[in-house]
C-alpha cells in the first residue's frame, strides 16, 4: 500500500467510526491493522463541540520481512480544522525523536491556536507541510514512527 | 466588485454560482465534505477546501471552517445558496463579523422571516393577506361566533395537535358544535391537551410564490410568480413552472403587488420568494423564503434575467439593474427535479453509483447538475442530483420539450423521478394546468399505483 | 401535420431535426452510413436504415436508397437538414414523385436561388441591391466610363480569373487606365483569355445574414439578422451572432426590408436566408440558402421560436403562426462551432477517437451535438462535432457567458476549435463589435501566429 | 470469431477497398483469411453508376481441425440496397444446393426489382431474411457455403 492509500483508507474509517456510537473500532485484513479509539466521549457535531478527536493506529500484518520484525507503518497526524500551520517551538523536523506526547504544530482558525499534538511518543518520519501554509480538513500534517 | 467570494454549499447549487461568479469575473472558493471530493463543483472552482467528512455537521454546516476557509483563502464574500446555511442568520452575523459580505438580506430580516409566527405577524401589519386564524378558543359558544365571522368552510385545530389528530374541518355553521366537541375530546385524549383553535379553511390551495429582488438602495422589482404545486406527499417540490397556469390576471397582479408591497415593508435586500396559498381568488401569504430557490431557473427562463448574479451585484453595493417595466415574462418554463429515489416507493432515497449519465440537450433546454457519469451519491445529502428545465413559447410547447428532453435523460444506477414526472406530465390534469397542492397525493398517485398494481405511497 | 418524417442527414442537424419532430408528435425515420451507426441521431430516432458505407456519395447522397427508406418505412415527409441534399433540387422533386413531402420551398426556387446569376438577376429585378458589376469591358475607355458612373473603388476582374490573377483593386480615377492594361496582361499570360469586367468594390464587409420564414399562403415574416463574420480562412463561418452588434439602425431596417421583400419576389416558402455584404450603410445581396442554417440557434434564442418546427408546420400546410409585429429580439445570442480541427495548423481537420467528452450546462446554454465519449470521428464528413451557444441580456453578458460555457467544455482525443474560439471572444475588436469578414485571417491569427510563434495558417 | 464479427469485418474492410483504387485486396491473419475482388471497374459514387459489386472469399487459416482439412467460413450475400426483399421462385432454403450462380431473391427499391445473385454454385448455409421484409444497405441476406 502507497500511503496515500493509507490515508484514504484511514480517513474513511474515521469518518465512518466518528459518526458511529462506538468507542472503539478494530480493523484487520491481509495488509493492514488499524484501531480507532475515542480520546473522549462523541458529543454530537451539532453541539457546537469540537470534532472528538480519534487515535489512529497503523500496523502492517504482512509475513516479517527480512529483519525477522514487522515494519510498523507510521502514524498520520491530520487536520481536523482548515486554517493556517503554524510549527510549535522548538520546530520538529524529520528524524526528530519525542521522548512522550507534544505539541508538534498548531492550526491558527479564525484568531485562535489549535494545538497539533504528537500523541505519545516516536521518531517523526514526515513533515508534510510548511509553515504559514493554509491546510484543510483531513489534510496529512505530520507521520510518526512509534 | 467582489474579487473572490465563497460558496458555501454542494451540488447543483453550488456549480450554479460558480457559473455566475465566472461569468462575472469573480474568482471562487468551494468547499466540500470528503465524499464530495470528485464533484462538479469542486472541479469547476478556483480553488477548492475540504472543510470535513460527509456528515453535514462536520462539513456543510461546520461555520467555523467554512469562515476560516474563507479568511484564508482571501474570499471577500459568501454565497450561501439554499439549504444549509441559507437561511441562518448567525452565520450571516459571523461572516459580516469576519469582515466577510454574506450574499442575502441582512441577518435581522433572515431572522424575522425565518420565524413563521414573526414573519405572519410583521406581514399582516404591512397589509399582507394571511390565513385568517384565532386565538386560543374558550368555549364552543365563543368557536361558534369567531368562525361565523371567519366564514365557513373552517379548520377547528389542536394547539398541541400533529398528525391529523383533534382537528376537524367544518363546511357548515350547523355543525360546529359537535365538531368542537369531537375535536377536543380527541385533543384531550390524544395529547392530554384539549385546547382548540380556529383556522380558515383553504380550500383545494395551489402553491403560487412570487420572485422578489431589491438592492441597498430601496428599489425592489418582482420577477413574476412560479406555481410550484406539483409536490411530493413529503411537501418537496418536483415540477415548477412560470407563469402560473390557468390562474386569473387580477389574482396574478394582487399577487406581484403583494410581493412588492411585503418586500418594501421589511425593507428587504437581496433575492426573496414570497410563497403563498391561493384559492381561487383568494391569496394567503404562507412564508417567506430568504434566500435563493431551487427552482429559480424557470423565472431566469421567461425574464432573462441571471438572478444569481443580480443577487451578487446588489450585495456588491451596485444599485438594480432592472427596471420594473421592462421586465415582462416571455413564454413558459418548466422545472423537472431528476432525484435519487425511487416515487413508486414512497420517493425512498435511494445511495449509489451512477453509472451511465446523459443529459438532453438542444433548443430550449438548460441541465443544471453536479454530478457525471460515475459519480456516486453519498447518503448524506439531499437527493436531487440535476433539474432540467425546459422554455417554449406556449405552456403546451414547453411541455412537449419537457417529454422530450426528459427522453433523451438517462441515469442508470439509482432510480430516479425520471419516469414518474414523465408521466404526470402526460396526465390530463397537469396538461390543463392549475392543479391543487393535493392533488399528486391524493389523486395521481393512487391512480399511478392502481395501474401500475403496486402499494400506495 | 405530418404522421413520419424521415431526416435526410447526419450529425447535430439531425438529432436538432429529431427533436423538434419528437415536441411535434412526429414519428421520426434517420438514416445513417456504416460509420455512423453510434451516433445519436440514430439513437434517438424512431426507427434508422443504413443507406450506405462511409463515402457520402454512396450514402447521404445516395438518393434512390433515401426514396427507398422513406417509402418503406410509411414516410411521408422529408426534412433535408442543411449540406448533403438540401439544396438539391432534383432531390427535392424526385421526393415529390414519390408522393413525400420535402421540408423546404419548391424544387423551383431552389434551382433559381441556387444558380448565384440566376438569383442576382431575379433580385435585382425584385429592386434588391446587388454589387454593381458590368458585362464584359470592350476596352479601356469604356471601362473608365463604366468605373466612374459606377463610382471608385472598382474591382477589375478577368472573367477566366481565379486565385486573384487577372484581378486590380482601382481607388482612383486616374489610375484606371494602368490597372486596366495590366490586369489584361496578367489575364492573358494566366489564362489566354484577356476578357475583363469591372465590379463595384466593396470595402471591408461584414457578412450579415437575414432569417426569413414563409408559408404557403403567402405570409412571410423575417427573424433578424445574424452577423457571420468570423469566418476561417476558406469563408467558414466560426462564430455568429444574433442580433448584429455596432450596426446603423436603418441599415438593420433595410436589412430585414430588403429580405421580406426578396422573399415576397421569388414567393418564398418555408425556411431561408439571405446573406448579405454590409459596408458603412450599404447594403449587397450575395447569395440566398434555401434550407435551415447551421447558426440557426442563435436567432432561435434571440426569438424564442423554433424555426426546425415552423418548417415542418408550413410544410404540412399550416399557415404561419408567426406574426411580424409580435416579433422582437430579447437579449444576445452567440454560437460557436466546435470542430475536430487545429486552427493553429490551417484548420486542418482531425478525424480520430473523442475519449473524452463533456459538454457546459446552466443558464442561458444550449449545447447541439451527436457526439458522446467514445465517438469516432469518421474522415468522410465534415469536421463540426458540436454548437456551443449562449444567450444573455446583453452582448457583453453573453461573450463572458460563452467563455464559461467554452471552459467548461472537454474534448479530449482531437484538436479542436474551443481554444481557438475562447481566444477570438476574448479579443479587444471582436469585444467592440462589428469586425469585417477579413479580419479574422487578415489581422487576427497572424497577430497569433506571432504570439505562439507558429507558422501562420 | 462469430459471424457478427466476421460481418463487421468484412464490411468495414469492404468498404475501405470499395473508396480505393485497388482491383483486388486480401488480408491474411491467425483467424481470418480474405480476398475482395471487384466484379467491374469502379467508376465512382457520384456518376449516378451503381456501386461496384464486391466478392467476399472468407476462409479460416485455423490449424486443421479434427476432419484434417480447412472449413470454410460461407460467403455472405449482403444487401447494397434499401428496399422490400422478396425470394425468387424457386424459393432457397437453407441446406439447398446451387448448381451455378442464380438470383436468390430481389430488393425492390422504387418499383425496380434489384436481383440478388449467389455469384456462384455452393450450399446455402443461411437464410437470414424472410420474404417481405424491408432490408437495409449492408444487412446479410444469405450465407452460401462454396
Amino acid at each position: 500500500m502507497t500511503d496515500d492509500t493509507i490515508v484514504a483508507r484511514v480517513r474513511a474509517l474515521a469518518e465512518a467510526f466518528t459518526v458511529s456510537e462506538l468507542a472503539r473500532l478494530t480493523v484487520k485484513n491481509s495488509d493492514l491493522e488499524l484501531e480507532l479509539r475515542r480520546s473522549r466521549p462523541y458529543v454530537g457535531a451539532s453541539s457546537g463541540a469540537p470534532p472528538p478527536d480519534v487515535a489512529v493506529v497503523l500496523e502492517s500484518t504482512n509475513p516479517p520481512g527480512g529483519a525477522g520484525v514487522p515494519k510498523r507503518k507510521p502514524d498520520i497526524v491530520t487536520s481536523d480544522l482548515v486554517g493556517v500551520l503554524r510549527f510549535s517551538r522548538p520546530q520538529v523536523n524529520e528524524g526528530h525523536r519525542l521522548e512522550d506526547d507534544r505539541e508538534l504544530a498548531f492550526v491558527e482558525a479564525l484568531g485562535i491556536r489549535n494545538p497539533v499534538r504528537s500523541r505519545g511518543p516516536g521518531r517523526v518520519a514526515a513533515v508534510f507541510v510548511s509553515d504559514g501554509q493554509p491546510v484543510e480538513y483531513g489534510q496529512p500534517l505530520f507521520a510518526i514512527e512509534r | 466588485m467582489f474579487k473572490k467570494i465563497l460558496i458555501a454549499n454542494r451540488g447543483e447549487i453550488a456549480v450554479r454560482i460558480i457559473r455566475a461568479c465566472q461569468e462575472l469575473g469573480v474568482a471562487t472558493v468551494a468547499i466540500f465534505s470528503d465524499p464530495d471530493r470528485a464533484s462538479l463543483h469542486v472541479r469547476h472552482a478556483d480553488e477548492a477546501f475540504c472543510v470535513g467528512p460527509g456528515p453535514v455537521g462536520r462539513s456543510y454546516l461546520n461555520i467555523p471552517n467554512i469562515i476560516s476557509t474563507a479568511l484564508i483563502s482571501g474570499a471577500d464574500a459568501i454565497h450561501p445558496g439554499y439549504g444549509f446555511l441559507a437561511e441562518n442568520a448567525r452565520f450571516a452575523e459571523i461572516a459580516q463579523d469576519h469582515g466577510l459580505t454574506f450574499i442575502g438580506p441582512s441577518p435581522a430580516v433572515i431572522a424575522s422571516m425565518g420565524d413563521k409566527a414573526t414573519a405572519k405577524r410583521i406581514m399582516k401589519a404591512a397589509g399582507v393577506p394571511i390565513t385568517p386564524g384565532s386565538d386560543i378558543v374558550a368555549s364552543v359558544d365563543e368557536g361558534q361566533k369567531i368562525a361565523e365571522k371567519m366564514g365557513f368552510p373552517v379548520l377547528i385545530k389542536a394547539t398541541a395537535g400533529g398528525g391529523g389528530k383533534g382537528m376537524r374541518e367544518v363546511h357548515d355553521g350547523r355543525d360546529f358544535a359537535t365538531a368542537f366537541a369531537t375535536a377536543q375530546a380527541e385533543a384531550e385524549a390524544s395529547f392530554k391537551d384539549g385546547r382548540l383553535y380556529i383556522e380558515k379553511l383553504i380550500i383545494a390551495p395551489r402553491h403560487i410564490e412570487v420572485q422578489v429582488i431589491g438592492d441597498n438602495f430601496g428599489s425592489i422589482v418582482h420577477l413574476g410568480e412560479r406555481d410550484c404545486s406539483i409536490q411530493k406527499p413529503s411537501h418537496q417540490k418536483l415540477i415548477e413552472e412560470a407563469p402560473a397556469p390557468a390562474l386569473d390576471a387580477g389574482v396574478i397582479k394582487k399577487l406581484h403587488a403583494t410581493a412588492v408591497a411585503a418586500g418594501r415593508a421589511v425593507k428587504y435586500t437581496n433575492a426573496g420568494t414570497l410563497e403563498f396559498l391561493v384559492s381561487g381568488t383568494d391569496v394567503y401569504f404562507m412564508e417567506m423564503n430568504t434566500r435563493i430557490q431551487v427552482e429559480h431557473p424557470v423565472t431566469e427562463m421567461v425574464y432573462g434575467v441571471d438572478i444569481v448574479q443580480e443577487q451578487i451585484r446588489v450585495a456588491a453595493g451596485e444599485a438594480l439593474g432592472l427596471r420594473q417595466k421592462e421586465l415582462h415574462p416571455v413564454g413558459h418554463a418548466i422545472e423537472v427535479r431528476i432525484n435519487a429515489e425511487d416515487p413508486d416507493a414512497g420517493f425512498a432515497p435511494a445511495a449509489g453509483t451512477l453509472n451511465a449519465v446523459e443529459f438532453p440537450g438542444g433548443p430550449g433546454v438548460r441541465v443544471d447538475t453536479h454530478v457525471v457519469a460515475g459519480a456516486v451519491i453519498p447518503p448524506y445529502y439531499d437527493s436531487m442530483i440535476a433539474k432540467i428545465v425546459v422554455h417554449g413559447r406556449t405552456r403546451a410547447g414547453a411541455i412537449a420539450r419537457m417529454d422530450r428532453a426528459l427522453g433523451e435523460t438517462r441515469i442508470e444506477g439509482v432510480k430516479t423521478t425520471i419516469g414518474f414526472c414523465r408521466d404526470v406530465l402526460r396526465s390530463e390534469e397537469f396538461r390543463r394546468g392549475g392543479v391543487r397542492v393535493e392533488w399528486l397525493k391524493a389523486d395521481y398517485m393512487p391512480r399511478r399505483a392502481d395501474a401500475l398494481g403496486v402499494g400506495a405511497a
